[in-house]
């Protein structure tokens, strides 16, 4: 066992986690802890763009920018925070900028800006081009970008150290008004099998998403939800997890994502009749609408026996009408991706897409500082959370395209900026003698069971979860559908407590990890499906068959759910609103 | 907290270089001479080759004569001695960069790349005086024409 | 990567090859017989062969040369690289077809 | 191993067909027939689908067969560069290449990328890689006062260095070049490209810093045009072009 003591620890090195670097590590001293090289985190898949009312193209203003996000999110969306996000987005894309991010660029030598759903001019008068983007590779572009700083500034990474466990001095879950602070996070490093404590006076969480608990994902295997998971075993809660947003164009069969921005360049969505089918869900912007009124428009179409292909279990994404010169400007890496995975050209077929599992709306909740919260009210000193393992919330229950890596800047900058100033007025906390007791535990029983009596495999117990969320808590949900999902995530907790692993080993034992994220994967899925069955409403990416409206006057509010020792306990947390009230949601 | 309306503060500008490396541009003159004295080599020997194995009688027509035919004129002794030079250069360059590349103990490295300018050095010079001191019509000890030396030298007596 | 192969050795091989023929044509010095019976070795059919082996070493090097130096220099060579390694491979094969049966007649025919 | 193509498909589905693996394996901590660090090779015979890709067969392999095969691998879609590998005595993706795309009737062999030190199967330490991409300064370097709004640039301008942000760092390239394998002290390709953005982003002020780095040794001038690292890169990018563009810059003086 190591010890490490440092100001200020970051756990997650991709957009949110280095953008909170660059600022902390100016302020205090600083470690990156991250399970991925830098490079290889997931916001390098993000392709479509971030968006910012720069206003280089066209007309726009932060405040349309403020209400497209409120509306886009159905209401859910914490308007202040709304407010912020947009307000800094300027900065955010001129800040970037300044640290070398090759934009594309328009005529006059600006950042050029494209369409996105649900971003319009007006309050929803028409589709406004408010994306910044890099080719169909933004994120890849912000990662590199922040990594590069990071290189430039010397931030001192420790790559391929996974965080297991999290520290506080106090349960989260003791009265209001009592200090709870954290004290540190315990570290396996895979390359050697050695467990590490840091000792922290601030640790800031940023570990993305929760992808993984789904089987048609446009996430990475490595998306397993672990900061969210390990918040929540501490007794942290997590908000709004039922809100999961299901992208519309993944490549059928696979999940892989075809960027919004496809549509965003005139794409058009048809069924089996050829139809612009879209035309009828949406009036006024049609393929262009936000993400969940796509992805159920879709799955209709497949329902009511409009799907294509031999199983009729897809839909079209057709680019053919578009220059391929055009295409190959802005829209280079996915038409390849159809290539390669489908052997389809799309400049002359249209590419089959179908919904895929794509971002957690929910995650745990934070201040606008990105301060973690422990209950409605009381934050815990030196915990933040930025990026999409946190709910600020300015996604609510739909997120619009574009507005996730704008997110990981603004709240990541937030965070870091918050976690070093945090740190320097403060000693911190000792770490307990036997800190590290639990996730050495947990690594000793899971290599004890090679070879051992467990009869169950991890990617047997995997594979069943995420076919069960598939079919279950995906962009249609009943009442009936999440009761099977509940017992069966059950059932597969208890079998999960049976399984044996392959690999003794102490270095690079990626067997060991796997199954200990599996069990990060089965405490959010359940955490999604009561969340899920819980909301008798439809709002957003979550949508009941046995309850298709929204209900404001019971639902307008949070989902707080909280682990206990008789399981999980569902509360609430009031949305603030300050100038848009709810409304029908048209588009 | 109005923290995050703080400005951030400047970073230090690095170090212009971090590499401690040395750095004489060596390679790249290095680099500029391999193609330079390559095309110049193509032409030297492209001829030379011609000239002593594929015209006339070929290979077979190579003997002492034949050399000191050739160097009677001092436009082929100059044309040899380019030839030389440029290709034991070139050459000798070429093994070097195959020494760098191969030897990874330093006291190989320096061990090779010693023979290997020793060996260039000797063949230079060597090359050189048999070119330039090179007598057509040498005699032996008697004073005679040695066996094998070209007509003209019958001429010259 | 093959090309590159192929010119590091050929580049080694003619290398040590000038090396033994400065040192063998250096004999001139020394006397027209030594010189004439080093040199008449090279005419047997082995040597014969050696020395086509050496046109062909040389030709190979220097093409490829030609190529690297062309691929490094002009845009369109870059882009046009794997067509280049196949030109130089022609060019190689005709100067080889003009040189061998010539040559390979001087050797087995003439002496 | 032969391919059987299975008993009539239905329509729409995805033909299945037996392939072999032959992938090279080295357990740091020993196993009960193979000591501490010993290389060897291992067969896994598995029934795969037409549109699975090398990576879908390794994940069958941890899953199902023997949970001790370390690789790396996070995104599965050839966006994060975490899965180079040499298949088939070439270097790729694993997420990006389809087993029918390599002739499945045939063993397919998977070593770990080559030229840096093996740590556990398919797994290598990428620390020295990263090394020679941190020393060639790949960061916007500029002067003078900054601007309020973006730093102006044209379209063209910003083409000039557009197919060199493409790099993933996967270093499919640096691990295919065989002056790299011969000698560690190469920069390798990637750092090239990795400078090369930088050099020709109208933006940049330090472009003869760059310049200078790579004037070295251990830079462009190592570089033999074999382009290994050209045909190995799975964005695409046209590194000796790259490459060459740089050296162009040193020779001439003109960015
Ligand atoms: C295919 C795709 C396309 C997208 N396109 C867009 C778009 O066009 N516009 C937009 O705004 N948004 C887009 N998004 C969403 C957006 O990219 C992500 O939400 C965002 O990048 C998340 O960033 P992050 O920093 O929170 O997490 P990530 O980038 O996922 O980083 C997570 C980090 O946490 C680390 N980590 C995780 N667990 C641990 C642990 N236990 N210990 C240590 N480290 C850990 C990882 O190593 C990694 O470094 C897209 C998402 C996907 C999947
Ligand atoms: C005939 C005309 C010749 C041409 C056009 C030529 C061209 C070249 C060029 C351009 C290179 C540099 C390759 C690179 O940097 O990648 C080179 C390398 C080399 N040349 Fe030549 N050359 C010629 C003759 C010779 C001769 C006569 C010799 C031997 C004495 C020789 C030995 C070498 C060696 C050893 C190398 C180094 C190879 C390497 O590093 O891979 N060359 N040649
Ligand atoms: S240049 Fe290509 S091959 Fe090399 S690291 Fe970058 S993406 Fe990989
Ligand atoms: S493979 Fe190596 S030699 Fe040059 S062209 Fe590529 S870097
Ligand atoms: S897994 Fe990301 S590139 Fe292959």
């Amino acid at each position: 066992m190591t010890e490490h003591e440092y100001d200020v620890v970051i756990v997650g090195a991709g957009g949110a986690g280095m953008r909170a670097a660059l600022e902390s590590s100016q302020r205090a001293k600083t470690a990156v802890l991250t399970k991925l090289y830098p490079t290889r985190s997931h916001t390098g898949a993000a392709q479509g763009g971030m968006a910012a009312a720069l206003a280089n193209v066209e007309e726009d203003n932060v405040e349309w920018h403020v209400f497209d996000t409120i509306k886009g999110g159905d209401y859910l969306v914490d308007q202040d925070a709304a407010q912020i996000l947009c307000e800094e987005a300027v900065q955010a894309v001129l800040d970037l900028e300044k640290m070398g991010l090759p934009f594309n660029r328009t005529t006059a030598g600006k950042i050029d800006q494209r369409r996105f759903g649900g971003h319009t001019r007006d309050h929803g008068k028409a589709a406004v081009r408010r994306a910044c983007y890099a080719a169909d590779r933004t994120g890849h572009m912000i990662l590199q970008t922040l990594y590069q700083q990071c290189i430039k500034q010397d931030v001192e990474f420790f790559n391929e150290f996974y965080v297991l466990d999290l520290i506080l001095n106090d349960d989260p879950q003791s009265a209001e008004g009592k200090d709870v602070a954290v004290a540190g996070v315990i570290a396996y490093e895979l390359s050697t099998g050695q467990i590490h404590t840091f000792r922290a006076k601030s640790v800031i969480f940023a570990t993305g998403g929760a992808g993984k608990v789904f089987k048609t994902t446009s996430n990475a295997h490595t998306l397993t939800g672990d900061g969210m998971a390990l918040a929540l075993r501490r007794g942290i809660p997590l908000e709004d997890m039922e809100f999961f947003q299901f992208h519309p164009t993944g490549l059928a069969g696979l999940g892989i994502l075809l960027s919004e921005a496809a549509r965003g360049e005139g794409g058009i969505l048809r069924n089996s009749e050829g139809e612009r089918f879209m035309e009828r869900y949406a009036p006024t912007i049609k393929d262009l609408a936000p993400r969940d009124v796509v992805a159920r428009a879709m799955a209709n179409e497949v329902r009511e026996g409009r799907g294509c292909g031999p199983n009729k279990d897809y839909v079209l994404l057709d680019l053919t009408h578009l220059e391929p010169a055009h295409i190959d400007e802005k829209l280079p890496d996915i038409t390849e991706f159809a290539r390669t995975y489908l052997g389809v050209e799309p400049y002359t077929e249209p590419v089959p897409v179908f919904p895929t599992a794509h971002y957690a709306m929910g995650g745990v909740p934070t201040t606008n500082n990105a301060e973690v919260l422990r209950n409605n009210h009381d934050t815990i000193k030196g915990l933040y959370a930025a990026g999409e393992v946190a709910c600020v919330s300015v996604h609510g229950s739909n997120r619009l395209g574009t507005n996730s890596l704008l997110d990981i800047n603004v709240f990541g900058r937030r965070a870091g900026i918050a976690a070093a100033e945090y740190a320097l007025t403060t000693e911190g906390y000792d770490l307990p003698a036997d800190a590290s007791a639990l996730v050495s535990d947990q690594v000793e029983k899971l290599r004890a069971t090679v070879g051992g009596g467990g009869t169950e495999r991890v990617a047997d117990i995997r594979r069943e979860l995420q076919a069960t969320m598939d079919r279950n808590v995906q962009v249609f949900r009943t009442s009936e559908s999440l009761a099977e999902a509940h017992t069966l995530v059950g059932e597969l907790q208890a079998r999960f407590k049976n399984i044996a692993i392959h690999d003794r080993g102490a270095r690079f034992n990626t067997d060991l990890l796997e199954a200990v994220e599996l069990g990060f994967l089965l405490d959010l899925a359940e955490v999604v499906i009561l969340g899920a069955e819980h909301r008798k409403e439809s709002r957003g990416g979550h949508y009941r068959e046995d309850f298709p409206t929204r209900d404001d006057k019971n639902f307008m509010k949070h989902t707080m759910a909280y682990k206990t020792k008789d399981g999980i306990r569902l509360d609430t947390k009031p949305v603030v609103v300050t100038k848009y009230q709810p409304m029908e949601r048209k588009y | 907290m109005s923290t995050a309306d703080a400005t951030t503060p400047v970073v230090e500008p690095l170090r212009p270089i971090r590499s401690g490396r040395s750095r004489n541009h060596a390679e790249q003159w290095s680099w500029l001479f391999m193609r330079g004295s390559g095309v110049l080599l193509l032409v030297l020997i492209f001829t030379h080759l011609f000239i002593n194995l594929f015209s006339g009688d070929g290979v077979n027509q190579i003997d002492f004569a034949f050399v000191a035919g050739k160097w009677a004129s001092p436009v082929w002794k100059i044309w040899d001695f380019v030839m030389l030079v440029l290709a034991m250069i070139h050459g000798g360059n070429g093994m070097r960069l195959l020494i760098n590349d191969y030897a990874r103990e330093t006291w190989m490295r320096k061990t090779l790349k010693t023979l290997l300018t020793a060996c260039v050095a000797t063949i230079v010079v060597l090359g050189s005086l048999v070119i330039f001191t090179f007598d057509p019509c040498p005699l032996d000890a008697s004073g005679d024409l040695l066996p094998g030396v070209p007509t003209f030298c019958e001429d010259v007596r | 990567m093959w090309m590159w192969v192929v010119h590091r050795t050929t580049g080694v091989a003619i290398f040590f090859f000038l090396v033994v023929h400065v040192l063998d044509t250096a004999l001139v010095r020394v006397s027209p017989e030594a010189y004439n019976d080093v040199i008449g070795t090279y005419k047997t059919p082995i040597y014969g062969i050696v020395e086509a082996g050496l046109v062909a070493a040389i030709a190979l090097h220097a093409f490829n040369g030609i190529r690297i130096i062309l691929v490094d220099t002009w845009p369109w060579a870059l882009k046009h690289q794997r067509a280049l390694v196949w030109v130089v491979w022609g060019l190689f094969a005709l100067l080889m077809i003009g040189f061998l049966p010539r040559h390979l007649s001087h050797v087995f025919g003439g002496a | 191993m032969t391919a059987t193509a299975e008993a009539p498909t239905k329509a729409g589905e995805v033909p299945s067909f037996d392939v072999t693996l032959r992938i090279q394996r080295m357990d740091p901590d020993g196993t009960p027939d193979h000591p501490a660090g010993e290389e060897y090779w291992e067969e896994f015979t598995l029934t795969m689908h037409g549109t699975d890709r090398v990576l879908d067969a390794l994940h069958k392999i941890k899953w199902d067969v023997d949970g001790s095969l370390a690789f790396r691998r996070s995104c599965a879609h050839g966006v994060c560069g975490s899965d180079a590998m040499r298949i088939n005595a070439k270097n790729r993706l694993a997420c990006k290449t389809l087993l029918k795309d390599l002739n499945p009737k045939r063993p397919i062999t998977i070593e770990p990328i080559k030229g840096l030190p093996v740590e556990k199967d398919l797994i290598v330490d990428m620390e020295p890689f990263f090394a020679s991409y941190r020393e060639i300064m790949p960061f916007l370097m500029t002067s003078g006062p900054t601007p309020e709004r973006e730093r102006l640039q044209s379209p063209e301008e910003r083409a000039r260095f557009d197919d060199t942000t493409k790099c993933i760092m996967c270093a499919a390239c640096t691990t295919s070049c065989p002056v790299f394998w011969t000698d560690g002290q190469y920069f390798g390709p990637q750092a090239i490209v990795g400078a090369h953005r930088f050099i020709f982003d109208s933006r940049d002020e330090g472009e003869w810093d760059r310049l200078e780095i790579l004037n070295d040794k251990a830079g462009v001038w190592k570089c033999r045009t074999a382009f290994n690292c050209t045909e190995a890169c799975p964005r695409g990018i046209e590194v000796t072009k790259a490459i060459s563009e740089v050296k162009k810059a040193l020779n001439t003086g003109a960015v």
